[in-house]
């Protein structure tokens, strides 16, 4: 019963708040929307248990300036939305960036534009990974593909957040939050990293000079000086905190890019073709800013050939570009609006191009 | 074990989504890679409620599922709007008791029908259990999950203070395993 | 002189008509609509007074009252 | 033998996709009886967010516009402007108008804009699956109050009468129910004046309608009608809260 | 001699950015005070958003936090929460807190938040150059009402005061002014007391403060005092519009 | 004295309100930021007098909802903000873009992230073209580098949205906003395009079946259809209004990229090096989104060498580097947080790839 | 007994303090201050009561008091 | 005409703005090419305020000017913050009367100075007009504008009904060209 108990079958959106009560959040704030509803609601339930704080904020941004509040007094915490609802929090998530406050958000993406639908997509990449609120700034983005990868990148969200005093992003999609698949706990209670204490937070100014929190610099010259050291910071992400998986990438005569849920589909898509002795691969990044542009470039130079595969009209397409060059022969398949690609229509994509 | 899926189609307040779970759950325990996903909407009530389980030796690439191998049809409007998906070679269980229009489909499907929601009536004196008649049919025409864990996941999700449900539960679960009708083969 | 019609399949049988009707003379039937519900049916047209009170109340506006 | 009562010719002749029970296709039946009674249903214009009314466009025979949530008095904002000749309603649920659109109502209240909002006070989110709404009652259990509503974390109920009645923009405020007959014809009073109100030019009118989510209430429709009598109109009492022809 | 009046040490000795006659340093004054009597220099917290009070944390000698136009009660919603043996403040002016805030203030204080609000009332965006506020009077030029504001055009001056006293969730309420020293003295009773009712722990306290902005108002600094007292009071009464604890 | 009075010296936010009521913008909402407040400050002034309105939102949520309100009756409508406040713009320009709402925005940007400062900056580029709400949308994004064109493209915007039904963007900064410059109105007399009827507005449904504005298409595959049509329309656009300068570009040995204020200046430092025999070019893409990728791409790859200047840490040198892929060789020079590049220094960094 | 300074560096010449003064002993000088104001100076300090009500009206916290 | 970049600083109520736009305004009658910028800030009152008017044959690129090819300070905080700022070889006029620190700079200026407060003083009984004053030094010590077009200008930009008002700046400019004190040369 022990060994067994171990696993649990959970939905996507409830193995975040797992991973985020895991990971120390006692401080969430959130408004409606579907579909990542179950999150705010397990929150409700377990978070006054914990002696945490759940409030049902009167808006999306209402909700992100609570974190960044509550990230300013030194404490864990994170908002969960979805499509519309993050585009509302952009100017929050700006502010965050500027005034250097780890946070975590959750994007559970929906079709769009406008209220679009409730279906799973990926529409919101450009948004998450170039910055979809005002002013040179960068949040990490980190891209899970199953209910496991939700619950570690939340958890490791957290500690990465506090590490860089930067928003982290997750962006998943409708699908992800609502399927389940088991969920292995022990694989959540490795230690926290060893992380800087927060000597920064406002706390009162007891017997310290006081701290101030703050985005604006208006002095000649200040702002930039603080933009190249956000930049510093960027470019230290870029270094340290690349993340990427490789399915049967080696020996591909194909390589496609997908990450969350067209991954996995992807990979169910190799498998298969495996199968048929055609030898298709996978990259899969995981962080999605910083984008593994090294990684991808060195094995879209090997193959030759790069299929990249989106549930929306193209748009990481453009960061597989970048990194790739003329390297490898560029093809895209995605689908907008909430469309899942199913595992055919991808194979079909693929053997036009072999 | 290749890759089955497994879609499971009624109204609301039918049970779909505990059987489901139930579905899921006992895969997991038999070490099998599972996924389920239900279908959301945002209509509140009357609506079809479809979920499918997917279950797996190996990784499970998407969780959704075009074509079903199974269609487990709890009432008339989900085995119209799901039937005709079954892949060919696919089974059918279907809950006779509220079907009324079956002559619609297709190619080469094993299907099971079975008045389930009067089975469940007539053992439990309710139709509430109609899901777990439905489970037990799967079971028996499938094989694919053990007995044993199938009854493990009932207790787990069922809430364990309600001994009574967990054992009605159970009963219809052998009811619907002991229920036997022709199978009829379309094609 | 008066009547209703219910239309069966607007019906959702959530008896907020059978409520207020001052006859006492509508009930839920047993006949199951495409939607699924069991709707609502009137017992003794002939005792309807015409009030259209159960029209008015109707949420899915599945009554029309003749007089 | 004439049809004496009959679906109105401002609502479309299809059905509702609400639950069994649900105020909302009643509220929308009195929305479009006023449309034919005023004859206007050639320059009526209709606003709707999201909620369990978000099709809206699906059920009124009238140009409508869909909005971003909590956002259409904005809406009706700019388009009355554009076109004062159009009469213009929004049509919001209490998480879209009293949550995150609480400060556009109340600018667009304050401004006077002459327009006409109805309210559907539902104590609960009924579109998202019955979370929390501002104006969910003390004690309420919903998705997001799981061990009830609790003021001092979760809040108070938001009378939202009560708090446009203290502005100067608005002409025509008033609080109906629609779980009974008597109440039923009050709320079509109240929703003739309220556009009576922007026929005359008078500025803002807004009528909130107390209404039953049986659903997310976790209650029978008649359970929930006797529910809104005994204990939600205790917290939000009905009545007129402003008039300014009066 | 002794030193009867000199700088509270919850302010830094630094000069104020602000034109002559603003009474943004004298409500600053006040605070400063306030934090000096309860001895909380080393556990208040300060929030500021935009306006020409945005330097606030050049001046206040404690823990600030700068937060985005409009939102610091929620920001400090979810400081307080998470820290809720510290005495944290907001600072905000009426268009941060009544036209793009409104949402924020309202809700605050509807969930009884057990914070403090200081809101400086004076009837114009300062920072921005002079545009109607929410509180700008009936008539009174801006940049942005250049034939004067007009009511039906541009809404009419929203009382918070009032608004925010129909709720249930705020423990003390209070409008003051600071033109002369008899309102000088009111003020910091009433600041002190909004405090008080936060140490207390008995939910939300707001200050509202008449202040004078000479520079918009186009007015001498001692006109801008007479203006006060003699117009903007009008529509503007001072006075306690809520206290729980009375 | 005719002649003279048909130049006079305007700001360049001035020049955007005269361009907006040249081409009949008669209702405009917006809320105040700087450096911007010209534009609501000579919108309050004017409107009024010729049959319109202005209204001073509550916020800039409130002034792009009310711009949508307007778009959807069929009348020309307009709002203004700065970076902060165009971040709350995003969710409504989603909205527009998914309703197909013609629709005019004006972004005069400054330093971000944050609060940032009021300083000139080109820091909005990616949220400008990438999209910063949700979904797969894309708005058309004007460039202009001088107060004529301020005037022009403000006038050209409004016939752009009403052709594709779309929001159109303009992205300027605090520097082009508050510099005077002259401005030949004559310009603007040109008659309107010949515009199709907005059959699709609301205005009553009298005499015809009514119309619906929506965003929202929940039924299987509505929404990617949806997304599909909005495809076809971005690729009109790309095909038809692509619009760019270049300047000394043909023979030169360096070209420089650059929109907007960094253009002009880069086009100043194009003169100064010519004039020492230095054969530098420009090419200055006046249509952000459509980028001008191909006519870059010829440019680029007769030249083989490119620097791209922003006010910014670097994000149309993204697109640059899509458009000429390994054709050329990339530099890139920029200045985040509303430095702005002076003469001198680009002059500089040019003369070291040479 | 009593007396006040005015840090005329502070001092923007709002002269809010001179009108509260009741012994009205405070006027605007000739000293032009580092921000370019003419500042306010006391004329007859000996008459000073230090009711501080020019202190607490200073909106510049530019005067302290003494008694 | 080769560029010439113009610095004009002051404190608030100066007249920098409107002195800069009637140079402005000059350039583009006379047919140059022309830009004006001006500071802004977040603080209200009592900062410098500066403009930019650049006046050339050519497109100009840049509106803002790091180093100016002439100075006009209006008063002794204007001096001390842009005078360093003048290129090799450029050109100050100073308004000597608030100028009470002047041994700073720097290499190869030619530097006028005259007390334009007074001189307004004098002549109109108040300070307002100081920028005019100074408006007439400047023409006077350039010639880069003509004066017909300068006049122009002021008419364009003062509010034509307040004849009194044009004709009182028309004086004082004419005051300013007259005025003539000798060069000094810093090197
Ligand atoms: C910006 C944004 N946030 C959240 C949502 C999700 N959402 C849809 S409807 C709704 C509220 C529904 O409640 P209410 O307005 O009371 O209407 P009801 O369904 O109860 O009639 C919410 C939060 C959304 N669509 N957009
Ligand atoms: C989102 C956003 N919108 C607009 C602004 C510009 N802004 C800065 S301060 C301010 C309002 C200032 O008025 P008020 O709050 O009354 O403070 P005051 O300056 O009068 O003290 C505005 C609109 C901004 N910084 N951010
Ligand atoms: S019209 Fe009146 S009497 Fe007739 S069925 Fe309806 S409620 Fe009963
Ligand atoms: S009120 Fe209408 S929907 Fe309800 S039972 Fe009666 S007829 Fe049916
Ligand atoms: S959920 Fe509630 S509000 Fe929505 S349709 Fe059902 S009953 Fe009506
Ligand atoms: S503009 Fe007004 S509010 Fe701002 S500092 Fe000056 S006087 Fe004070
Ligand atoms: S302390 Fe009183 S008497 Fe003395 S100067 Fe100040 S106001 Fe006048
Ligand atoms: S009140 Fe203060 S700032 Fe004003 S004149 Fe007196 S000392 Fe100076
Ligand atoms: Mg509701
Ligand atoms: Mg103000």
């Amino acid at each position: 019963m022990s060994e067994k108990s171990k696993k649990i079958l959970i939905t996507g959106n409830e193995a975040i708040t797992e991973g985020a009560i895991a990971a120390g959040c006692l401080f969430y704030f959130g408004y409606p929307i579907t579909p990542q509803n179950e999150i705010p609601a397990f929150m409700a339930k377990k978070l006054p248990m914990i002696g945490g704080c759940f409030i049902q904020a009167e808006s999306e941004i209402a909700a992100i300036n609570m974190v960044y509040g509550a990230a300013a007094a030194g404490v864990r915490s994170m908002t969960t939305s979805s499509s519309p609802g993050i585009s509302l929090k952009q100017e929050g998530i700006s502010f965050l960036a500027g005034a250097e406050l780890p946070a975590v958000i959750v994007n559970i993406c929906r079709g769009g534009p406008g209220l679009g639908n409730i279906a799973g997509s990926q529409g919101d990449y450009f948004q998450a990974t170039k910055g979809g609120g005002h002013g040179d700034y960068r949040t990490i983005v980190l891209g899970p593909s199953s209910i496991q990868e939700l619950y570690d990148l939340t958890f490791l969200a957290f500690d990465l957040a506090d590490i860089y005093r930067t928003p982290v992003l997750i962006l998943a999609d409708g699908v992800l939050g609502q399927m389940m698949e088991p969920l292995a706990f022990e694989n959540g209670q490795k230690p926290k990293m060893n992380l800087p204490e927060k000597t920064w937070a406002l706390t009162g100014a007891k017997n310290r000079p006081p701290n101030i929190i703050k985005s604006l610099y208006m002095g000649e010259g200040e702002l930039e000086e603080k933009n190249w050291l956000l930049y510093q910071k960027y470019q230290k992400i870029q270094n340290n905190e690349i993340r990427y998986k490789e399915y049967h990438a080696q020996d591909a005569e194909l390589l496609l890019v997908a990450y969350g849920l067209s991954a996995r589909i992807c990979k169910g898509v190799v498998n298969k073709a495996r199968k048929q002795g055609i030898a298709l691969g996978l990259f899969q990044p995981v962080t999605l800013y910083p984008f593994p542009s090294s990684a991808l470039a060195f094995r879209a130079g090997k193959i030759g050939k790069v299929l990249t595969i989106e549930m929306n009209m193209g748009q990481m397409v453009e960061d597989v570009k970048l990194a790739t060059g003329s390297s490898s022969e560029n093809f895209f398949y995605g689908r907008p609006g909430g469309g899942i690609p199913s595992d055919e229509e991808i194979f079909q994509s693929c053997r036009k191009l072999l | 074990m290749a890759e089955k899926k497994i879609c499971i189609a009624g109204s609301g307040g039918q049970g779909v989504l505990l059987l489901s779970k139930i579905l899921a759950t006992a895969g997991m325990l038999d070490k099998k890679n599972v996924t389920l996903i239900s279908s959301y909407g945002a209509e509140m009530r009357g609506g079809v409620i479809n979920c499918t389980v997917i279950i797996s030796d190996e990784d499970i690439g998407s969780p959704i599922a075009k074509n079903p191998d199974i269609l487990i049809a709890m009432n008339n409007y989900a085995l119209q709007k799901y039937g005709p998906k079954i892949i060919s070679g696919g089974l059918l269980i279907a809950n006779e008791s509220l079907i009324h229009d079956s002559q619609f489909f297709g190619n080469n499907i094993k299907a099971s029908f079975l008045p389930a929601t009067e089975i469940a009536k007539t053992s439990s004196g309710h139709t509430k259990s109609t899901n777990m008649i439905m489970l037990g049919a799967f079971l028996h025409k499938t094989k694919l999950l053990s007995l044993q864990n199938i009854q493990e996941s009932i207790k787990l999700l069922l809430p364990a203070k309600n001994q009574n449900l967990i054992s009605l539960n159970l009963e219809a679960l052998h009811e619907g395993m002991g229920y036997f009708k022709e199978e009829i083969f379309y094609d | 002189m008066a009547k209703i019609e219910i239309n069966i399949q607007r019906c959702k049988g959530c008896e907020l008509c059978i409520s207020v009707c001052p006859q006492n003379i509508i009930a839920i039937g047993n006949t199951l609509n495409q939607q699924g519900y069991y709707v609502a049916a009137v017992q003794h047209l002939e005792q309807c007074t015409g009030c259209a009170l159960c029209a008015e109340t109707c949420p899915d506006i599945a009554i029309t009252v003749f007089k | 033998m004439k049809e004496i009562f009959s679906r109105p010719k401002s609502l479309k002749n299809v059905p509702f996709r609400y639950c069994p029970g649900c105020h909302h296709g009643l509220i929308h039946r009195l929305i479009g009886e006023t449309i034919d009674f005023f004859d206007i249903q050639d320059k009526t214009i209709g606003v709707a967010p999201v909620g369990c009314a978000v099709f809206a466009y699906d059920y009124f025979n009238i140009d409508m516009l869909e909005v971003a949530h909590g956002r259409p008095p904005a809406a009706v904002t700019g388009m009355k402007r554009a076109r004062p000749e159009n009469i213009i309603f929004s049509y919001q649920g209490d998480g879209d108008l009293a949550s995150i659109g609480i400060a556009e109502i109340i600018h667009t209240a304050n401004r006077g804009e002459n327009i006409t909002v109805i309210f559907v006070n539902n104590a609960v989110y009924g579109m998202t699956g019955g979370q929390m709404a501002p104006t969910t009652l003390t004690g309420q259990v919903t998705k997001t109050t799981p061990y009830g509503r609790d003021n001092r974390v979760d809040g108070f109920p938001l009378r939202i009468c009560e708090l446009l009645a203290t502005l100067d923009g608005p002409a025509y405020i008033e609080r109906v129910a629609v779980n009974n007959p008597k109440n039923i014809k009050k709320a079509a009073r109240a929703i003739r004046k309220a556009f009576q109100a922007q026929i005359d030019n008078l500025g803002f009118s807004l009528v909130e309608v107390l209404s039953a989510c049986p659903t997310n209430w976790k209650m029978s429709p008649l359970e929930s009608n006797q529910w809104i009598e005994d204990t939600m109109s205790n917290t939000f009492p009905l009545g007129v809260y402003k008039n300014i022809s009066s």
